[in-house]
């Protein structure tokens, strides 16, 4: 427990998007070796203005703008990881991986492992992804599972205000490469800051955001404010767990909280099919086989492109309502 | 360039408005790129563009009602709302589509290049795409494919200075784009962004040598962007006497005035043409609002054809 | 049944490389509007001679060499693939789409839907796979579950000699976008190759590959051969089922089956973690979740970057033993 | 250049016996360009290179132990047999290896050229990459990226006239890689391959230039791949006369003669000179040969750092 909880007074009620600067901005004023890299993140503040302010407090040399060169510049990132700097990298959209995946999945993840060790890649990929926002189909994906299939790469998605920060922090001092999943839709979203812990929070220790008896519900990402409201508003009881990272994988506090409840829901924006959810779904079905009372369950988007129509996106994410109903369904199961 | 003029406009206040949602990027500014290259096309001919891609399909003949419906998300909308801003299409006129990846047109527009020469179609295929894609490794791969297999692509760069909120000058050391065409072997020539006339004459000139079996040619426009990158940027990035300048070029003026002087318009048909394109505009909005949104069963149909 | 299979005599041992090189002919001899595009397809005849003769049969303008601009080539099948042609586009090894992604993940998989139907793109995206050769961790990934996750795109993996042509033609005949992963290690494998069917092999269908009673091995690709002999060699009675595809999935054979036997192993060459596996681990469980005598289990390689060494390689990669000693295991355990 | 003759010679002989599993690619013919560049840098200068790169690691003093043992999959080898010919490194040595993605060195390099400029580190990023590669966009972002970042990146191309099986003229309309640098403002120079010390004397230049703060420059090496794109290609497509060509203009007899003729060095110190190589590869073959394969809990190890 940090000293900040237990004085919630001095608790500041923050966005998300602020805790992210706060946390690049901080990890900027730790060491002098981590820059920002991306297109219109100086000057401009970032088109979402996550940045914003970075470029007059650390100048240009830090905050560096790029061209539309994706491929080149996540590139050039990985490259100056290898060679003493510690570059937090955006890709604006994390549909934009299409132009530059080569960086992240050839050379980022791999090279520390093809030398021996001898390269050290200290790169985090900050990728904005989030549907809802009627981006249409180019602009909407969430791909975390992609990443979470390549070793080598620790996958981070931060879901609340403190962890936006405290997550940023962790994954710029990491030693690896890290793909750092931003939701857009979590941006102006409202929570408490503590202030910063003495202890940094360690990637991949998921949370037990609601403590619960019927139903384990598993979710990361935007999603989380999704289950915490069909908490609220269904009639089970459930333990919502915020995984906060897909890799490293924090299997145990599912299972412990699954062995609980003997039930297992997996919520994500993600489209359902192949997506990270299968994994989760295929870990717990296969340790916990004996215990599990109903069968695991995942609600994710259905297998079609994002469409244009909010109409027709609302109806594809996942609600609190369908997770309520799904988590209600799974208790009159069994 | 009056429809795109009136239909942009009456966008950027529908967005602020909150009447059409997602992202929207208006040309207000750059129409007499779309009009003048537009008008120098032939049926069947493919254009592939952009995000910033209005102004290029409603010089192609899409139809303003199915695009505005679009971009309200109806179900009746040229893309059955499942597109909007950033993605109406209407292949039936060979628009393949405005595309929200930059730098995607160029490869696209190539394939269809490839299409056109081996099929024996006649047809030149246009890519639209800003000064910003030109740093994009597409850019550099497709043109270099063209050249090489010396399709009827025409390349259509609206440079008009900025990509977002950076002035692209400083995101390049040669920011002439014709100057970097060179490195493929392939003829380029700038233009006068603002100036329909003289755009319209190179765009003809250029597709002709695209059809006469010549190969790619790129037409670099300099225009200027009024608004800011997406509806809702308030641009403090521009000088204002830059921009001030170009807005005092308006290519609606510069198109009115030449007309005017030629004597081959009344002041009074101007005006009624530019009435009549805000007539048209203001229907299709009428109409917008009154359709329906898709159906649901919409979201699930399309993914796959049989 | 074909009549082919009636007159066994008249079948042919070939190659697997040869069948996918008579898929790709007949195509390209049936429709004038089918191209082949890559990097040396054409004079040199595929680096892995997998289009061998097609330049010298059907001319340059129909087999066409590419410079290495993956990003601009199979952008541009895409493109023509909306504007008439019928393009097979090959990407040397599959860990190339890091470079060439967006044509596939954004345009060709997304346009059909975002012009709601109005666009038409039949394209094959070749891609070539296979670990087991030494190649090191840039040219020897399986990434089939990333495309299986993508929306709009049909996957197919061809086994065998017969499917290397059959579903190549049924993929040049389909409307729609298709990656086609071919595995190097089949190449030079060989088997009957009857003459083709009157009838075309239907997209999405799996197949028996080998009747058995005790625990069903779900497979595709280069390890139908791995999950065969394991049948030959080990001590349970095994079902091999090679899926064939993973989109359009046939979750209905393998239910079936799974009904019977009770029992489910899953074996990919990909990386086991948030591999394709786990989405069949995940449907199964659920489905069946009152039918399965034990855990769903999975073996693919586990999750590290793929070692240069033979012997670290083998070490790695599912076999045979293993295959026969997990079936076993699960035998065992109920 | 006689140990990087050396090397590959018995590489290329070891793979054909089957005692080097995986891909190799030769640098037969382009040893000059190694040594010659390899040369004119300095400790702690950056290399990034790619499938073709043994003689890169070698010319910067990489071990020829380590590298032998890596190729033979050997525990002991430099990258622990995990790498393997196509990633050989050394980052103690500045090297950060070679690279199985066509013009993945390019940006790799940029962002070490970064790290130098941004940390005052003083050293130069070389990026070696073959005459096919510059058709990729990832040379194009690159370029451009080190030209406007003002980077110490000397970008070296080894133009041998073959991408794998092609003819890399028949794939651009301007193969003079120099030419294509005008569209980055980059200063370019083109210089025989061959010619270790024509090569030397612009790479100490360019690098001088690199270190002095005057951004990236480009080298266009023009050189002669003598075996296949790969060992075991037969390369059916090289004209014979042109391959003997480049033969008769061997980049050893090259350097030899010119020695000879200044008197630099004997015949006699030459012949040393090479039998010596000989010996140094020789030795390392047969300590390859007797070491064991990496111990299986190698496969798990440095996936993550901590
Ligand atoms: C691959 C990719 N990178 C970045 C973006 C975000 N983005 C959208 S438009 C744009 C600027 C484009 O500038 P330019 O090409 O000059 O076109 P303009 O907006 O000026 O018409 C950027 C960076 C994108 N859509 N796709
Ligand atoms: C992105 C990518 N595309 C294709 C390949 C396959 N490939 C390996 S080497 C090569 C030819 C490279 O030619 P060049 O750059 O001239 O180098 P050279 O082999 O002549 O040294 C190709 C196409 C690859 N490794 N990576
Ligand atoms: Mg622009
Ligand atoms: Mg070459």
């Amino acid at each position: 427990m940090s000293s900040a909880a237990e004085a919630p007074a001095a608790v500041a009620e923050r966005r998300y998007i602020d805790a992210l600067n706060e946390g690049m901005a901080t990890a900027l004023e730790e060491d002098e070796r981590v820059v920002v890299i991306g297109i219109d993140v100086g000057a401009g503040g970032g088109i979402f203005r996550v940045t914003k302010g970075l470029y007059e407090r650390f100048g240009p040399e830090r905050v560096i703008d790029a061209p539309i060169s994706e491929m080149g510049y996540v590139g050039a990132a990985v490259g100056a990881a290898m060679t003493g700097l510690r570059p937090i990298v955006e890709i604006m959209f994390m549909d934009f991986v299409g132009v530059c995946l080569d960086p992240i999945l050839n050379q980022a993840a791999k090279l520390r492992y093809m030398t021996a060790g001898a390269l050290e890649i200290p790169v985090v990929f900050r990728m904005q992804t989030g549907a809802g926002k009627a981006a249409g189909a180019q602009h909407s994906q969430s791909l975390e599972a992609w990443f979470a299939h390549v070793p080598g790469l620790k996958v981070v998605l931060p879901a609340t205000v403190a962890d936006a920060r405290d997550l940023m922090l962790a994954a710029v001092r990491d030693p690896n490469p890290v793909v750092f999943i931003e939701n857009r839709r979590l941006y102006g979203s409202k929570g408490p800051l503590p202030p910063p812990d003495a202890e940094p929070l360690p990637l991949g220790k998921a949370r037990i955001a609601r403590g619960g008896e019927q139903v384990t519900v598993l979710t990361w990402g935007q999603m989380l404010r999704t289950c915490l409201a069909a908490a609220e508003e269904g009639a089970a009881s459930l333990e919502v767990i915020d995984l906060r990272s897909l890799a490293p994988l924090d299997l145990e506090t599912v299972l412990a909280s699954v062995r609980r409840t003997g039930r297992l829901l997996i919520v994500h924006e993600a489209v359902q099919d192949f997506g990270a959810g299968a994994e989760l779904a295929a870990r717990v079905g296969e340790e916990l086989f004996d215990e599990l009372r109903t069968p695991v369950r995942r609600l994710g988007t259905p297998a079609v492109p994002m469409p244009f129509s909010p109409d027709l996106e609302r109806g594809l994410l996942p609600n609190s309502k369908a997770v309520a109903a799904a988590a209600e369904a799974l208790v009159a199961e069994g | 360039m009056a429809l795109i003029r009136a239909f942009e406009t009456r966008v950027a206040e529908l967005y602020r408005d909150g009447e059409i949602p997602g992202f929207v990027h208006t040309s207000l500014g750059q129409e007499a790129v779309a009009a003048g290259v537009g008008a120098a096309l032939e049926d069947g001919d493919y254009v592939a563009t952009t995000h910033r891609g209005h102004g290029h399909c409603l010089a192609r003949g899409m139809e303003v009602e199915g695009m505005m419906a679009e971009l309200f998300a109806r179900g009746a909308g040229i893309c059955h709302g499942k597109g909007g801003s950033m993605h109406v299409a209407d292949p039936s006129r060979g628009v393949l589509g405005a595309n929200a990846i930059v730098g995607a047109s160029l490869p696209l527009a190539v394939g269809a290049g490839l299409s056109s020469k081996q099929l024996r179609q006649g047809r030149v295929a246009v890519a639209f795409f800003g000064e910003g894609a030109v740093n994009q490794g597409a850019f550099h791969e497709a043109v270099n494919l063209a050249a090489i297999w010396s399709l009827p692509v025409l390349l259509v760069c609206e440079n008009n200075i900025y990509a977002e909120f950076s002035d692209s000058r400083t995101l390049t050391r040669v920011p002439a784009v014709v100057e970097r065409c060179a490195a493929y072997g392939v003829a380029a020539a700038a233009v006068d962004g603002n100036d329909a006339a003289a755009v319209h004459r190179l765009a003809a000139e250029a597709a002709e040598r695209c059809r006469g079996g010549d190969g790619p040619f790129l037409i670099e426009a300099e225009t200027y962007r009024w608004h800011g990158h997406y509806e809702g940027d308030s641009q403090p990035y521009k000088p204002d006497e830059e921009a001030a300048g170009w807005r005092a070029r308006d290519p609606l003026e510069v198109a009115a005035a030449r007309l005017l002087e030629a004597g081959a318009a009344s002041a009074e048909e101007l005006e009624a043409l530019r009435e009549e394109a805000a007539a048209r505009v203001e229907a299709a909005i009428e109409r917008a609002r009154t359709l329906p949104a898709p159906d649901p069963e919409e979201a699930y149909a399309d993914v796959f054809g049989s």
